[in-house]
């Protein structure tokens, strides 16, 4: 719990334990509740609360006019979301499976990234998408993409990758609270992932990473659904007396660069791990971010472990191959380590 | 396409009477053969013996068969996230397709693709779609290609009402219109989006949507086979013979959830209507009904096709329970030609 | 909305006479200031005097004038490529707009935008967008927020023929259509996508597009100043009492090539198409002749009208040309606010 | 030209010196002769021949069954290119602005990059998606944009960054003959570009970088529009004593990292020269695969050069800032390579 964190104190008090769902379901309602411009839309948000069950009980509590349930149009109601952000609202458009941001990539990227620098700072754009990312869930190629690294290309836009409940609370209201577009990844497979989250308001300020375990001997940089796998293989590690230190970005951008360059200096070694296909994605920017940052430091390459660099199988043997394993990780690093 | 046995029958000078029953019964096991697969794809998925879900297509039978026996083993189909009936009515066989469910090697896809991506060339099925609407730009690519290579080959585009959403859907009706290509839409209104009705989600009159393309659009009533199969037969030779693409709104019902782990169904809909559709409108119960009604066939015969198709399904998921799961190495192949 | 002169005499007891007059000339005016501005653009690009390239409305005017005199200043619009004539007639000043063309700082974006990303908060110009029916989503947006603030502004849509070919139009149609929000959608066929005759790439009824999802759709001569304005009063005002969103297919031309650059259109389109709408379809020919038939009006009017705008055009593009261009420093600035 | 080419022998003779854009279509109507199957589909392609006039006559010799106009209709005539490609045909899809890749993206990734995996490799999609890259043309931030970092992360695509008229009419012909989606992106500047070009018959194989200039004390990695950048940068180190060393990798995937690397582990010194925004880039990617093949033999951190992390200004004043000249590449180097 970074000391950055506003009301930090408070949230000393009342702090339940409750799942990564409840944390944003919790979140969204505070912020309903401050500001009348918030209001959810997407596909079956409301009475089915999402598939995956997060927004139950929100449109119970806000009603069909702020709980919206819309067509299936990505795009369109992408583009609803950036007009209604740039005359006042504050929309959060949800977008059920992350593979569909192929489908407003126009509207998130040419329209609402842009608008805010096309018209020399006059307009803005308040909008925050909902997304999720994350395989093994059986679902196949179309169902279980982390295109997280297409936005995070993007000048304009924010990203977020929440990790615990915790952050996950205080990200989200940081999301809907900023000025500009902030795309919003969840895995979906950590909705029932429990964890200590205070019941009071409080934010977590982008760009600033989050050391999830303290280390000395090498660094992993893990995001969203990557960090309780880093954490596994941290556990493992300890057993033969490696001290890894798990740092966690929590945005994409910004990117806390300092943060993870200072830990790589101390431990001079790092691996850099994350759901997104391994190729041109997040972990390559991390990864040459630290190898450049930390370069007079490190005693072995900074090391990639992205998914596995093909289509999502359905077969469950085949597709539990692609996303790496804590035991992997653990091998890896005791290899950086120069333990065989 | 007509099955062998039936081509037979039709080969020969065989009375009127006798290819009508000929026809009308091999649909009715067609349906049949849909109805028991799903039945017996939701028992794997309670007893857990299936990976992931599956999004059951009993309750709208009528449509796939009445379509695809209007079909040529060479035409296309698309299909979709509710696509196991398109493919067994476009003559996918039961065994591999239950291999495809489990994620064994013997799949049609070698477990890669699943439920919601079953394939078939040798049946001309270029595959379902987990993206909403997704393979309307490849049907209607799949229709321009047979133009372009001089074939006579017709292309049928299955979706559903919330594909109406999809944008993509209006730019390629636009283009099949302009080019008059050997394509047919065809939209399978169950009135539901998932978990909302279509109602709150499709403004306007949805057949209005086709029309204003210059596209020639029908209503059907998806749960009598006779009117799909007579309504599809017209608009295939139609586009056949290059007069352009066709729509076709049929109106029909999901008995079973959205998907199979979807059981309380309440907050979007009643059980006072689906004990409706299932008693007053079921395609099989119509089809059966009409024949009996005409003397052209009785319980026995029903009885009869009921068991051999009972014995397929079970044969079908007893290959798929048994067979091997892919090497490992697999996940790394295919995925460039 | 009406300009300050005009407002004061509608304020006091003037004859419907009077207010008739003053505001055709108004309309006249506004017309002919966009005619003359984008001549003068023309020239600027001619002379090497303006960076990358134009699209010019001249021939289109009636459009863009007579539809945002039917609106009020907190109205909002959203444009296109072509959008200066949208911009000028909802109320943008000519220097601050020349300047944007010019990438100075004075410009309504601070040069970042340019002639295809033009916005005006003050005037409610959303912005032109240079992705071919790129707006329609915010558009759509906007009048949906409206709806949601209780406010009872209206947007207008502006885009061309070749926008029909987007899918995103459909899928926020359906949405402006399903919840009633106040959003006009003003489609500009000028006959062309870019150098490609709209029969070419549009089937079907244009019209039908958008009454298919239940819109009020009206059909209406876009070179009609008068036609135009009522029309678009009339949906707008329904549109601004809650009865829902309005679609106009405007017929038109544009005068010029596709963009600044587009001299040689032989291969596309004859000279005496082009001579035809310049001579008998021409909307500023068009209000000047009925004025005068009507006694509204006689040449010596129009000269000073002439002559007032061409003065504000002169003093607007020397103020662009004299204007200092953004600090380097500012490159950086405005990607996040 | 490297000897991997095939037919480097004939190409000795009968070489012409021709611009970019003629060696694109040259490239487009011999595969035409040689296949039916190959057509072109996209807007205002035919009598127009695109706006930048590359197609020019091809519709005159092809005709409009096989030059074909379409509507304005990214995502629906890539959906078509995708159909067509599955049963027979080899569709050549021209996307005018690679800006508008963005409204295309569920059918080239979530459609063509995943049929042949998904099938269990039963189906292809042998479709070429051609577009376009780079900024300074005053056309501002939705016609400016270089996006192929998009498409090199998604696996099933192989994506194409021609630098000389010489490459772009060998690796077209190597797209249009691969079974596979390819996407191929055309600098717009580079159009009048002119090199020479055999009016024969030839292919380069993808995944084959090519050293565009030979030297020994820093590694120049430069695609597309930076090659021009970089050999003018190494011209000028040349005057200063370093010896540049410029490498194009020609394909983003298949990358040639051994190349590469080894380019690398000779200078001991690398710089990654690339028109899309840096971050997230493909500058990170290439810069992490060299700091990570060739970290023993590295006497500096790997530096990279990508278009600045703004949405591109329309000002020609701003616009030519957002793009790395040669003097700032040569200044990087220079510093690099401990001179000041
Ligand atoms: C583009 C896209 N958006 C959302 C989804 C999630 N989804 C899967 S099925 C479905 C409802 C589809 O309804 P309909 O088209 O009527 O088909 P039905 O399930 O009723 O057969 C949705 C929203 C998806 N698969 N693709
Ligand atoms: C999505 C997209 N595709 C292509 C283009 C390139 N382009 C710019 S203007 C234009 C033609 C637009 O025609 P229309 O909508 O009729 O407007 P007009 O130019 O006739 O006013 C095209 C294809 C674009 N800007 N955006
Ligand atoms: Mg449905
Ligand atoms: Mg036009």
């Amino acid at each position: 719990m970074s000391m950055l964190d506003t009301a930090a104190n408070e949230t000393r008090q009342n702090v339940r334990v409750i799942t990564l769902g409840q944390a944003i379901k919790e979140a969204l309602a505070e912020e309903m509740r401050r500001d009348p411009r918030v209001f959810i839309m997407g596909e079956d948000v409301a009475e089915a609360g999402t598939p995956f069950k997060v927004l139950s009980g929100l449109v119970e509590e806000f009603g069909t006019s702020r709980v919206i349930d819309s067509p299936i149009s990505e795009a369109g109601i992408t583009g609803l979301g950036v007009g209604g952000a740039m005359t006042g609202m504050r929309p959060i458009i949800d977008i059920m499976f992350g593979d569909f941001i192929a489908l407003a990539m126009d509207q998130i990227v040419n329209q609402a990234a842009k608008v805010h620098y096309m018209s020399g700072g006059k307009l803005k754009v308040p909008l925050v998408i909902r997304t999720t990312l994350g395989a093994t869930r059986r679902t196949a190629a179309q169902h279980s993409q982390s295109l997280h690294a297409w936005v995070s290309h993007v000048p304009g836009l924010k990203v977020v990758l929440p990790s615990t409940p915790y952050d996950a609370k205080g990200l989200l209201k940081t999301a809907i609270r900023d000025e500009n577009p902030v795309v919003f990844f969840e895995d979906k497979l950590m909705y029932q992932l429990k964890g200590p989250v205070p019941d009071s308001d409080y934010t977590i300020p982008f760009g600033v990473a989050d050391i999830k375990r303290a280390g000395t001997d090498i660094t992993l940089v893990a995001t969203s659904s990557m960090v309780q796998v880093a954490l596994a293989a941290a556990e493992k590690l300890a057993e033969l007396g490696i001290s890894a230190e798990v740092v966690d970005p929590r945005t994409t951008f910004p990117l806390d660069k300092s943060t993870l360059i200072e830990s790589a200096k101390k431990t001079s070694r790092a691996i850099v791990i994350d759901e997104g296909y391994e190729r041109y994605g997040v972990t390559a920017e991390i990864a040459s971010v630290i190898a450049d940052g930390a370069f007079y430091y490190l005693d072995a390459p900074v090391k990639r472990m992205g998914a596995m660099d093909v289509p999502v199988p359905f077969s469950p043997v085949l597709e539990d191959l692609t996303v790496p394993p804590a035991d992997t990780v653990m091998e890896v690093a005791k290899a950086l380590c120069g333990r065989v | 396409m007509l099955q062998p046995e039936a081509s037979q029958l039709s080969g020969q000078k065989m009375s009127k009477r006798d290819a009508e029953q000929a026809r009308w019964l091999h649909m009715y096991e067609q349906m049949l053969k849909i109805r028991l697969f799903e039945e017996r794809v939701n028992q794997l998925y309670l007893t857990a013996k299936m990976p992931g879900l599956a999004h059951l297509y009993v309750g709208e039978e009528a449509i796939a068969v009445g379509v695809c026996e209007a079909l040529r083993r060479d035409d296309y189909i698309t299909s979709t996230h509710r696509g196991h009936g398109h493919c067994l009515a476009k003559g996918a066989s039961v065994d591999l397709m239950f291999a495809e469910l489990l994620g064994k090697d013997a799949g049609y896809c070698h477990g890669k693709g699943g439920s919601m991506h079953i394939a078939d060339q040798d049946t001309g099925n270029l595959g379902a779609n987990a993206i909403v609407g997704g393979s309307a730009g490849i049907a209607t690519g799949a229709a321009m290609s047979s133009k372009q290579r001089g074939t006579d080959q017709v292309t049928v585009c299955f979706f559903g009402d919330g594909a109406l959403g999809q944008g993509v859907l209006y730019e390629v009706m636009n283009m099949a219109s302009l080019w008059k290509l050997p394509v047919i839409y065809v939209c399978e209104n169950n009135l539901y989006n998932e978990y909302t009705h279509y109602t709150e989600t499709t403004a306007g009159e949805l057949g209005a949507r086709a029309s204003a393309f210059g596209i020639l659009t029908e209503e059907v009533d998806g749960q009598n086979v006779r009117e799909v199969h007579a309504i599809a037969t017209r608009l295939i030779e139609r586009a056949r013979k290059g007069e352009g693409p066709g729509f076709m709104l049929c109106n029909t019902y999901r008995y079973h959830g959205h998907h199979v782990g979807d059981i309380q169904r309440g907050y979007y809909r009643s059980k006072e209507e689906e004990e409706l559709w299932k008693t007053e409108r079921d395609p099989l119960k119509l089809l059966t009904g009409w024949l009996t009604e005409q003397g052209l066939a009785d319980s026995s015969i029903f009885q009869e096709i009921e068991q051999r198709v009972q014995t397929e399904i079970e044969a079908g998921a007893q290959f798929a329970l048994d067979a091997p799961y892919p090497e490992p190495s697999e996940v790394a192949t295919n995925v460039y030609a």
